[in-house]
């Protein structure tokens, strides 16, 4: 295997890799921005570079600034995260031309899987289900009206390059069609620098879920069962769990081996996600491919037994899978509760600051991933993830109830910072969560006033 | 014993906070690291400042001394030994990490020399990132007192390069 | 101990209340780390200060030397009262935790009332835990200023039971 | 099940208990000394009574403090922990006469298992194998000589009533027998007020293998495997893995079946623990038995995916085991190091003191229980357990490659505060602890200064 790693990446999750690097004795080479100087991994690292000011488009999405960093460390191998410049096939080629190992999927699979028209195009070429909308970007409102009134409304217009929750509408009335077509090319023109857009069927009562996958450099595949993420603010998740409730053992099988196969006829080599939308009539749908390590990894890990930024550097180094599909087997049940530095009360906005105070949870089958610490900084730079608190339990109501009991024993303070503790306390309680029946739109119920009095 | 440190002023004011935690941190390292504790100590970094006195009692066992007025009478002491000591002045920093360059190419002469006069502007070095090669301008105007980093050596985001004594100007 | 806390007055309080904070909060931090108080320490950012002087009698070890006078303006800082006040004087505490019993049997006498002169080693109420009878005796001589407890109430380690006014006897 | 259970404990195990009883929804009493006053029980507690001043003998060992507590707290079972009162048939009988749930087995059964003498009887009868030696107390110095002539030196001689490494004597020559026998029953008399010894071979190079056990109340009982203890230092654990490696599949089922066995046959209701000794022939021997929760116990929840406080609270309860022996199945490895405050350069003494600063690893399959944090203090008037450092990997090499980077995250610092953190990495780095062949001679040979200086 290689000796060094360079992570391209801060927070929770540069130091959740760098973890593991050490585990399996490579040395670590971190990069930092100005803000997180005194961040718990650049201690860790056995070597750390500074890498630009505070804005992320001078030091973590800065190529040149990373690419450098890994020159100077002596680094063979690139761990690049999530977000950042994880999905970016021009940093994955960067990479290769320097003779470095992209701990990810080949750059022209990022390029494919990227884009959701040449995706849904490959899966569904893969024979993935997809829903019913066009493959193609559709040009013109014209095309468009003809389209949705085909599928039939709500439809969802969504940006080819969006991603991460951006670039998307649903459209309700035909009426307002025309007008929110111009505005999603002029949103996504904007935001992404591509106004290329695509409509599918919306599902106002889907489920979010995705399987985890790892394919080796040698053809094989396999699936590590499903997350289901979908509890989540404005399309951001903010509780996952392994496995999805409710869901018949058949149709996980379907699922699983439907992401295998889209993944393998793609080329892929990694770990990779797939996300489906699971509807009310338990029919799934394709929705898209991440092509890196997730947030939320750590129930698949919980529930598998397996740690899967480990199987990344082996399969990057060129080891072939060492389990079979048949020898992988989930159990119990694991929840993961993004803690965010927030304030629910003012519509989730971002609440940075010092910390004057951190206590987290501990015991029996609670993990806690975070670089955040008493002293410490959230920054204002960066998204607003202060910790991720996992639990695991033989099923899903002592999930439930150990997460609670962690949630609560958790307290952060500091000026001005507030998080979403209790607002998750509010989620896990809700009947339709404890039912394991809710889908995406439980937060929405949480936050209306009209519900939120009732609560 | 009275103490000061006195970072010369940065071209880009840092964030409040983050001021204020070097210069604590200033503080809490220097303390460590000395033997027997100052009777006063005052740290400023720009805006910021950190002041402190002691009595003589405190600072040592033994029968209380009555304790003198702590007034000025101000006595630099010397810089604890982890940071490397950067002399006063304005520093001029690395604007990526990369390879410093003295000169516009090998064996061609330096772009400025220690002693130099130097104009505000003035390309003083080369930083190249990636193939790209990015000039270092001086901010200031002065005589170059100290060149920090060698020709061709690795140096990180904000790292100084050299100091400039802008008095001498 | 005095501490002063100056802000300087400005139209825009939003920004100059986080910098107080930053200050407030570095000196916090500062001190926190710090073995011994100082007699005094500064911090200044921008508009904000924040001063804090020390006595040398609140230093804590050695016999008390004279108090050098402090020449800043001083403003006394409030105890947070997050302890219920308890009457000054000698407190008798619970040897045990158990229920507290003012006298010997029901409907007897109390063994003191407020008011009342004890000497060291009178019983003043007894703590029953388990069937055990443990009796309470004062530990002080002198008049018993306040009964913190009502008869049959349980009580913990150490809890209050009554205060003594040992200048009263 | 009941509402209120009072927790007669403190320090890590008081919070791990007060953890999952929150899990259960039940209401948590804690008690406390003086000197615990700002342990994170008392916060965590839905109830907390301070109990006395700090030497345990008037607090946590003051039967009548313990109970008026619970008796303040409406409190309607007592969860013991470990130590202190957790292994008195005193104290159980006391909770029965008033009414209060014992979380743990009958008085009568602490009482005939905690005398090793009639535990042995006991165990013999339920056909488990005994070391060669007496059964029954030997009661002058001529007999012992002729025992142990018999059995062949070294033998060694045990108190009747010792435990927890304490009350027993290894004898090597028979010319110091007499000797050394009236010093252990002297030493006896005045550890535990009972001077009977009884004699049997001594294994010099053993392994200490348990087995933990969970019986209900309505007759079955099963067993969740081994663990291994033999890294001791003056018989004191420092650390324990789970399973024990390298004991054939037969063997570990023998000693399974042995154990519950023994135990049901001993009329045993809740979790509890036997004790073996394994000899390098992989013969196994019944030491003793352990009525009470273990510290150790965490490696075997790890492995097992099984809350072992939950189990006890719910044969508590009365309530029946729920899984079968068929049902349980362990995965992977754990290990467990005990952080200790204490100083390995001045014979392991206890470093006591503040904690200015604590810093404690996270991440995946990484579990801490502590009950320390920064600005408390490790107590002298306890034993100084500081944290219980316990990590999952799917196999023994990766679970030992996880230890030594959780070590390493661990910082510890205050005032003439020292930890065994170090002393850990170096066994773990041991060739026979590593090749797991190591026995309980293993911390001899590192505190030994011959065979120091050339590690």
């Amino acid at each position: 295997m290689f000796d060094t790693v360079l992570i391209a990446n801060r927070g929770e999750i540069a130091l959740r890799v760098a973890r593991t690097c050490r585990e399996l004795g490579l040395r670590v080479a971190a990069v930092y921005s100005t803000e997180d100087r005194d961040s718990p991994v650049v201690r860790f690292a056995d070597q750390a570079v500074c890498i630009g000011p505070g804005p992320a488009r001078h030091s973590y999405l800065y190529l040149p600034a990373i690419m450098e960093a890994a020159r100077q460390t002596g680094a063979e191998a690139v761990h690049p995260g999530y977000g950042f410049l994880s999905e970016q096939a021009d940093f994955a080629e960067a990479c290769e031309a320097e003779g470095l190992i992209f701990v990810g999927p080949p750059p022209a699979v990022i390029d494919r899987l990227g884009d959701k028209s040449t995706a849904r195009a490959a899966m569904a070429d893969a024979g993935l289900p997809l829903l019913p909308g066009t493959i193609e970007p559709v040009s013109d409102a014209e095309a468009v009206a003809k389209v949705a009134a085909d599928i039939g409304y709500p439809v969802i217009v969504k940006a080819v390059a969006g991603g991460g929750g951006r670039g998307m509408q649903v459209v309700t009335e035909p009426d307002d069609l025309p007008r929110q077509y111009r505005e999603i090319r002029s949103t996504a023109q904007s935001l992404f620098g591509d106004d290329r857009v695509y409509v599918e069927r919306y599902l106002p009562a889907a489920r979010h879920i995705e399987v985890q996958v790892l394919c080796d450099s040698h053809g094989n595949g396999l699936h590590l069962g499903q997350r289901d993420c979908s509890v989540q603010r404005r399309r951001q998740k903010i509780i996952e769990e392994a496995p999805a409730p409710g869901l018949p053992r058949g149709l996980v099988e379907q699922m699983g081996h439907a992401a295998v196969r889209g993944l393998l006829a793609a080329g892929y080599v990694g770990a990779g996600t797939v996300e489906f939308l699971v509807d009310d009539q338990h029919r799934f749908y394709f929705m898209e491919v991440n092509c890196r390590i997730q947030v939320e990894h750590p129930v698949t890990e919980l529930t598998h037994g397996v740690d899967l930024v480990r199987e990344q550097l082996r399969i990057a180094a060129g080891e072939p899978l060492d389990v079979s599909q048949e020898e992988l087997t989930a159990r119990g049940w694991a929840i993961e509760c993004r803690i965010n530095a927030e304030d629910p009360d003012r519509d989730f906005m971002p609440t940075p600051g010092r910390l004057t105070e951190l206590t987290l949870p501990g015991g029996p089958f609670v993990r806690v991933d975070t670089a955040a610490e008493a002293g410490g900084r959230i920054s204002a730079a960066y998204d607003p993830l202060l910790a991720k608190i996992c639990v695991w339990a033989p099923d899903r109501p002592q999930a439930i109830a150990r997460m609670r009991r962690a949630l609560a024993e958790l307290s952060v303070e500091g000026p001005g910072v507030r998080t979403n503790r209790d607002f998750l306390l509010t989620a896990l309680k809700h009947e339709l969560f404890v039912a394991g029946t809710h889908d995406t739109s439980l937060v929405g119920r949480l936050t209306d006033p009209q519900t939120r009095e009732e609560s | 014993m009275t103490s000061l440190i006195e970072p010369a002023p940065t071209d880009s004011p840092a964030p409040l906070a983050e001021a204020l935690d070097e210069v604590r941190r200033s503080a809490q390292s220097l303390l460590a690291d000395l033997g027997h504790r100052p009777r006063a100590l005052r740290i400023r970094a720009g805006d910021v400042v950190v002041e402190m006195e002691w009595t003589v009692q405190e600072a040592a066992a033994g029968p209380a001394a009555p304790a003198p007025a702590t007034t000025t009478a101000v006595v630099p002491v010397e810089v604890p030994a982890d940071e490397p000591a950067l002399p006063p002045g304005v520093g001029v920093c690395a604007p990526i990490v990369g390879t410093f360059y003295r000169a516009p190419e090998p064996g061609a002469t330096p772009f400025v020399a220690e002693g130099d006069q130097v104009r505000r502007g003035q390309q003083v070095g080369i930083v190249e990132a990636m193939k790209l090669m990015i000039p270092v301008e001086s901010d200031a105007e002065g005589r170059i007192v100290a060149l920090h980093v060698a020709d061709g050596a690795a140096v990180e985001f904000g790292e100084r390069l050299l100091t400039i004594d802008p008095q001498a100007g």
